[in-house]
């Protein structure tokens, strides 16, 4: 929000790859992957299950540590960025502490940093307002809906205005409907923060109605196997992202387009009957 | 829960760099380790420091006295054993039947709710001199009383669990099925059940045993774990006391190890947490 | 069990809790109090007449069954039904109320039993904090090092088969040499020490559960905030813990009257319940009903001290809502 | 605990410091310990210069190895126990045989046919475990009999298992459980029992009869602490004060006992201090002195004595030290003066009348 | 597959409304409710979240039963036809017992019904055949994905050869790729059953991509806000909806459509901050 966008790439990776051991033998997550995400850019991630989407962003926020390659964060390397809190995060499952207010929740990265309190309550306050919630401060998880409950994650990770959002499937478990919602709410936000967003989704339509660019994976051991950028981004600011756009011509080419590129050339038919891919 | 269950769920916590191979080593080493280094402490205690033998007979001694009451330790151990296995058996019947009822009556439930409370909280060493009055302090059968009764409570409580668990899901599906109450007995609830159930006996276990021991404490037929501890330490034979103990320990263990197995032989293909290919 | 399955929720679990219906965010808390009060009622109610059918079939097996109990073979399998070893109920009540002894400065037994049940509880009470330390110590412990766990956990189940009451005269000879600068150890630190030999078994084993019980997307935000070890214990894993530990607890609280009774017993303690329980089944003879006694004022002492855990469940209810919730 | 070695200021006179003392009984506080509540109570140990704290024992407290482990000064315990106890390596010494004779009875319904040990074979013999059951063994091997000719019950705190038939012949202390007996009612006839309804075998007119409760001290610190002596003949002495008074006056020492904790009602007390008064007097050589034909007797049936389980009580002759007559024989010397009957030549044993529940 | 559609409608639900009573209150899930289903139709119910889609589908099942109206199955009462298994159902969680093995799961109806154990084999056999997963016919659940446990419940929902398939968001725990597959799967296999299916969903190119009617439902008190007819069921046969039916224009289309008919008429644009319908 009031971060000056710099000029450093907000994600730097490079020649990443990563092995797990696993007792029944070694599992090639990544073959060496490269990758750069501009600075208050929205890029998406998507492929088909098991292709390594969330271990990718989990190395970039240094959950996990790459087999061989870099990973940079504004510059940084991701560990200094992860003690620096480069980043905010959010995943599938809202991950609220179930026994913490909505405010508490909220809260909780700036209590863990030391934030003094008062500029916690005023920051909590915004941080709710901003994402509709003002009115549910003194709830518990446990007492808001699924999309609320997703809400608060985006909040806590926004918390700390992070100039860099990394989200695994954040609405994955939402409905369709409340999802879209979601979207047009998360369109908004990085447009009033700015920061560059890093998404994992196995959604088309959402990869498409929120990205800069698309980056489509393919299965294990995972590759990049085409990065598709978003005409609508160069028609359109990312805040005019309506809902009205989901009906347009363009959106269901851009659509079709990264269908395409998921599919990889093969042919799309019934492949049917055969076991999934992970 | 299964020690196995354990693992994969928290997989994640072994430490870094640690290969599986090692895990299953150090996992087998770690505990014996911890043993060898109390069994040496103990040793070094006695027969270097010099702590009387007297009051703590080193570990060398217990094994010397283990030998050579051997026979009569075997002996001790069977009456026991039979004791606590007959509690065991009839505990876990009970609870299962009485938990099966209690799932299918609600007010049997909360009927039953404070007795068992009670039943919980109530001391063996209360209960063992009106129970062999009750049954007669000529025969095993008071043990075996109070073996079922300190068996029963982790058994019905685990099993009433097992018996709510079963999801809605499968309940429509039942239903659907316009399955009869024995079909959704037999094909849903139980098998839901049948873990709990399993880690009830588990518990119960070791329960059994250790009840079966303490109530020969407090009359009834000797010959007994129990009643031999408490005559050879009231004699001072200290050695054969610990003797005995470790014979004792030796068959909860073997109780424990044998509903663990059970649980394990029974539950093999029990979902584990989903891991990934 | 359950957890295992969730831990790695896949999409599904996750989906299913998120589209439960119910009243999840209605206004104001789960059950209107109004309500939750006639629940409570009728529980206590219903556990009431639980106790009195108990009492009713004692009274009607007293009455229909044969004086020397139904043996099949060699065993006993229903007990006797004379007055020696069943007492009528109302015995058993009525002689609460009578002086303990003929003796003219008796009290009545109700008293006796309720002083010695106090003595025990405040024993019991210490053994069971010591537990709590000693539990919460070793699942830290467990909890940080895996290593530690694989030593330490088997022999924490295995401490639980040795029978205990062969060690009080030894766990009393012991205590009474330790003798530092003022402190003096005291018999009944004796039977402490036994109760809290029985109270920190289930506490550990809860407490280890309970602190390795958070999600890993929850230690993964921990990690992802840079937090320490000490930050995610007080903000995450202790909290997370309370679900598991206030069972453990209230198990621990009952292992510890029970221990307490035990080592009274065994060592010989005044003043507590164990004492009398001996004492008065010493006169079972002659006076059947007054052994009953302290074996209700036992039982009424362990519901007392695990009442007072599950005391402390109400007070933590925040940190249970998703125990509340499934 | 080692608090007998004060620092000698302890005189008889002395209104100074007292020299702490501990004194381990072998069961709850009863009127068989009356003598030692009556010196506490009375003030003769204060007398003494002692302050004594009797510590009661339950369950599973062994007397002689508190006092062995140091965590007494002194013990009351029966003497086939700590010879068993000595053999293990205990070092201690009866000091004082305060009981002359065995309290120990086999009791069994009148119509059962068993009067004698030798009636015992294929019967279920009750027996309280804990190291009382050496007599029975003793007194059945003088009768030619194993003792896995007989089943041995344990027998918990009270009768019922022996009235219910459980057990065909239960043993029972004169002073305690013979008591009890006569205190519980005859569902046949809503009474109470009578003697006339058992028969009662003595152990003390077998060749099984031991020696019971005896003061026993520490042999170590007897040979070479010079405090502890000196404690020892003052203990003794307020001991045997404590004795005469209860023999003198059963009604106080059992209301003395009462008011130490005993849980007994006032008329099953006082037959228990009266019955105790019995195995202790008359002691034709003063109380307390060890009368060496007895205690030979005692370990002759300690060694032939072997359990079910095949173990023996003892198996070789115990020290020299086990017993010596040196301090009480001191304690009496010093007593000799005063108007004490130290041998209970006008002992007169009263009559009471047990009423129900020993309450 | 073998037997005659009748001419009698497969489910026939008429004035149909239902109050749930709980401790807070009466929920009214669902007002007065009309709607037939002609043999061997497929039918999808769209909704927001607690529109009461569920519970229409459950008093078809009697699952539960209406608070006022007429539920009939092939012109039965629906108990009646519950008891003779008239239909087949299958859940959002696949709901498969996992102490059985796959072919176990798909047994089980067959075993309830008392079913020889020989004519059980050979169903069975034929039955994962044609979910395509007769290589795992002894794996447990938990070996499975959750693309192919769908599967087994959709195999066990068809072991009787019902003439009505219920699917209550079938897919819903899928990921989007794995999903489409499973759609395609589900297109071939009414098909060759010729059933007719009342399926659940919130997904609306899902519920275009299969359906020959579209019934989009209003949030609470559920009612039926419009009947959207699939011209793509008048064009073209349903067992020729293919993968590449998702990219022709007429698809965009109906989705367009359907996504009308859900907004009834409101405006569109970006409700935003407001609470969730639910
Ligand atoms: N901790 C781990 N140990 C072993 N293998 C792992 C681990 N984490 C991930 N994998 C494997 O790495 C591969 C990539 O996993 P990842 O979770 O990144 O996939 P994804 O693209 O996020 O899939 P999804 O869409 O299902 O979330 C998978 O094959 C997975 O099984
Ligand atoms: N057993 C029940 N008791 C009380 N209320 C219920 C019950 N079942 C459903 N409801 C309520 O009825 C309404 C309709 O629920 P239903 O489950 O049919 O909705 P749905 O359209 O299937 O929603 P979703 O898309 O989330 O599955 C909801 O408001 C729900 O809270
Ligand atoms: C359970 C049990 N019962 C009896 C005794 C032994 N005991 C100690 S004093 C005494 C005399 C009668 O009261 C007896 C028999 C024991 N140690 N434990
Ligand atoms: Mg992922
Ligand atoms: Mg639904």
């Amino acid at each position: 929000m009031s971060e000056p966008v710099t000029q450093v790439a907000a994600v730097e990776v490079r020649g990443v790859d990563k092995v797990f051991e696993t007792r029944s033998g070694n599992v090639q997550a990544l073959e060496p992957i490269d990758l750069t995400v501009a600075a208050g850019e929205f890029v998406s991630l998507i492929g088909p299950s098991g292709c390594g989407k969330s271990t990718l962003m989990r190395l970039v926020a240094d959950l996990d540590e790459p087999t061989a390659g870099t990973v940079e964060v504004f510059g940084k390397t991701s560990r200094r960025a992860r003690l620096d809190q480069e980043y905010g995060i959010a995943f599938q499952q809202a991950g609220l502490l179930p026994w913490r207010t909505v405010a508490g929740n909220v809260a909780l990265p700036l209590e863990l940093h030391g934030e003094a309190s008062a500029a916690r309550a005023s920051r909590i306050a915004e941080l709710l307002d901003m994402v509709g919630l003002a009115d549910f401060a003194d709830r518990y998880p446990d007492q808001l809906s699924g999309g609320m409950q997703q809400r608060v994650a985006i909040a806590r990770a926004l918390a700390e205005r992070p100039r860099l959002l990394l989200m695994d499937e954040p609405f994955g478990a939402l409905d369709e409907m409340t999802r879209e919602k979601m979207q047009t709410e998360l369109v908004r936000i990085s447009a009033e923060t700015g920061a560059a967003v890093v998404f994992v989704t196995h959604s088309i339509p959402e990869a498409v109605f929120l990205s800069d660019r698309v980056v489509v994976m393919s299965p294990r051991p995972g590759r990049i196997r085409e990065i598709v950028a978003m005409r609508l981004g160069a028609e359109a600011e990312r805040a005019e992202r309506t809902e009205e756009l989901r009906e347009e011509r363009v959106f269901f080419d851009m659509v079709t387009a990264v269908r395409e590129a998921l599919h990889g050339g093969s042919p799309i038919g019934t492949g049917a009957r055969g076991v999934e891919t992970r | 829960m299964s020690a196995g269950a354990v693992t994969a769920a928290t997989a994640p916590g072994r430490p870094k760099g640690m290969g599986p191979r090692t895990e299953a080593t150090l996992r087998i080493v770690a505990p014996v380790a911890v043993g060898l280094i109390v069994l040496g402490i103990w040793q070094f205690l006695v027969s270097v420091v010099g702590v009387s033998d007297y009051l703590l007979p080193s570990p060398v001694s217990i094994i010397e006295e283990l030998i050579a009451s051997w026979d009569s330790i075997v002996q001790a151990t069977l009456i026991t054993g039979t004791n606590a296995l007959i509690g065991l058996v009839l505990g876990s019947i009970l609870g299962i039947l009485l938990a099966a009822v209690a799932a299918r009556w609600r007010p049997i439930d909360r009927m039953s709710a404070p007795v068992v409370a009670m039943l919980a909280v109530v001391p063996i060493v209360a209960l063992a001199p009106v129970l062999n009055s009750m049954f007669g302090a000529d025969s095993q059968f008071g043990r075996q009383a109070i073996a079922t009764l300190a068996s029963f409570v982790p058994v019905f409580l685990n099993t009433l669990r097992g018996f709510r668990q079963t999801v809605p899901v499968h309940r429509d599906l039942m239903r659907a099925y316009a399955a009869s109450s024995g079909q959704v007995l037999r094909t849903l609830t139980l098998p839901t059940a049948r873990p709990f159930i399993l880690t009830g006996i588990r518990i119960a276990s070791s329960l059994a045993v250790i009840s079966a021991l303490v109530a020969e404490y407090f009359g009834g037929p000797r010959g007994g774990l129990g009643s031999l501890i408490s005559t050879s330490a009231a004699s001072s034979q200290y050695a054969r006391a610990w003797a005995y103990v470790v014979a004792s320990i030796a068959l909860g263990l073997v109780f424990y190890l044998a509903t663990l197995g059970l649980e394990r032989l029974l539950q093999r293909h029990t979902p584990q947490a989903r891991r990934r290919p | 069990m359950r957890e295992t399955e969730s831990a790695r929720a896949g999409r599904g679990a996750s989906a299913a809790s998120v589209s439960r219906p119910g009243s999840r965010y209605g206004p104001g808390g789960p059950t209107r109090p109004a309500r939750r009060g006639g629940r409570r009622l009728a529980t206590w109610l219903w556990g009431l007449a639980g106790i009195v059918a108990i009492a009713l079939i004692w009274e009607v097996y007293k009455l229909l069954g044969p004086a020397d109990g139904v043996v099949i073979g060699d065993a006993r399998v229903l007990p006797r039904t004379t007055d020696l070893a069943m007492p009528h109920v109302w015995d058993m009540i009525a002689r609460l109320g009578e002086p303990v002894t003929r003796s003219a400065s008796a009290q009545p037994l109700w008293l006796v039993i309720v002083l010695a049940a106090l003595s025990t509880l405040g024993i019991a009470a210490v053994g069971w904090l010591v537990g709590l330390v000693v539990g919460v110590g070793l699942a830290l412990v467990m909890q940080r090092w895996r290593i530690a766990e694989w030593g330490l956990l088997p022999w924490i189940v295995l401490s639980q088969t040795v029978p205990l009451i062969a060690f009080a005269p030894v766990v009393k000879s012991w205590g009474s040499r330790v003798e530092i600068g003022a402190f003096e150890w005291q018999d009944w630190m004796s039977v402490a020490l036994i109760a809290s030999y029985l109270a920190f078994f289930p506490i550990a084993i809860g407490a280890l559960k309970g602190l390795q019980s958070p999600d890993v997307i929850h230690e993964e935000l921990m990690r992802s905030y840079a937090a320490g070890y000490w930050q995610t214990l007080v903000k995450l894993r202790f909290p997370a813990a309370v679900p598991y530990l206030l069972p453990a607890l209230r198990l621990g609280a009952a292992n510890a009257v029970v221990g307490a009774v035990v080592a009274e017993v065994s060592t010989g303690l005044q003043g507590g319940i164990g004492r009398i329980l001996i004492q008065f089944a010493g006169q079972a003879s002659g006076d059947p009903a007054k052994a009953w006694g302290p074996i209700f004022g036992a039982v009424v002492l362990g519901l007392v001290a695990a009442g007072s855990v599950a005391l402390l469940g109400v007070i933590l209810g925040n940190y249970r809502r998703t125990e509340e919730a499934s | 605990a080692c608090s007998a070695s004060g620092d000698g200021s302890g005189e008889t006179d002395g209104g100074g410091d007292l020299t702490p003392v501990k004194l381990q009984l072998q069961w709850l506080p009863q009127g068989q310990f009356a003598g030692y509540f009556a010196a506490q109570e009375l003030g003769y140990f204060e007398e003494e210069g002692l302050e004594v704290e009797i510590i009661p024992s339950g369950g599973d407290i062994v007397p002689q190895d508190a006092l062995a482990n140091g965590d007494v000064d002194y013990a009351i315990a029966w003497v086939p126990k700590v010879l068993g106890s000595i053999e293990q390596g205990a070092n201690l010494t009866d000091i004082a045989q305060i009981f002359q004779r065995s309290g120990t009875l086999q009791v069994s319904w009148a119509d059962s046919g068993i009067e004698s040990v030798a009636d015992f074979e294929g019967k279920k013999i009750g027996s309280w475990g804990f190291g009382n059951e050496w007599e029975i063994f003793a007194a059945m091997a003088a009768e030619g009999l194993d003792s896995t000719t007989v089943q041995i019950i344990t027998q918990d705190f009270n009768m019922n298992a022996f009235l219910q038939g459980d057990i065909d012949a239960a043993q029972a202390m004169t002073y305690n459980e013979y008591a009890q007996l006569l205190e519980a009612v005859n569902p046949d006839t809503g009474e109470l029992y009578t003697e006339d309804d058992f028969n009662v075998i003595s152990y003390e007119d077998t060749e099984g009869a031991m020696l019971q409760d005896a003061i026993w001290a520490d042999t170590a610190r007897l040979e070479s602490d010079e405090a502890y002596q000196d404690t020892t003949v003052k203990f003794l002495k307020a001991v045997i004060k404590g004795w005469v008074y209860a023999a003198e006056n059963p009604e106080g020492a059992s209301e003395i006992t009462i008011a130490a904790g005993s849980g007994w009602g006032p008329s099953h007390e006082l037959w228990m201090v009266n019955e105790t008064n019995k195995l202790i007097w008359p002691s034709p050589d003063g109380i307390g002195i060890i009368d060496e034909a007895a205690w030979e007797k005692t370990v002759a049936g300690a060694l032939a004595a072997v359990n079910e389980a095949g173990a023996h009580l003892i198996t070789e002759e115990p020290p020299a030290t086990a017993w010596s007559n040196e301090w009480i024989q001191q304690a009496l010397d010093e007593l000799e003066g005063e108007d004490l009957d130290l041998t209970g030549e006008g002992f007169e044993p009263i009559d009471v009348t047990l009423e129900e529940g020993g309450n």
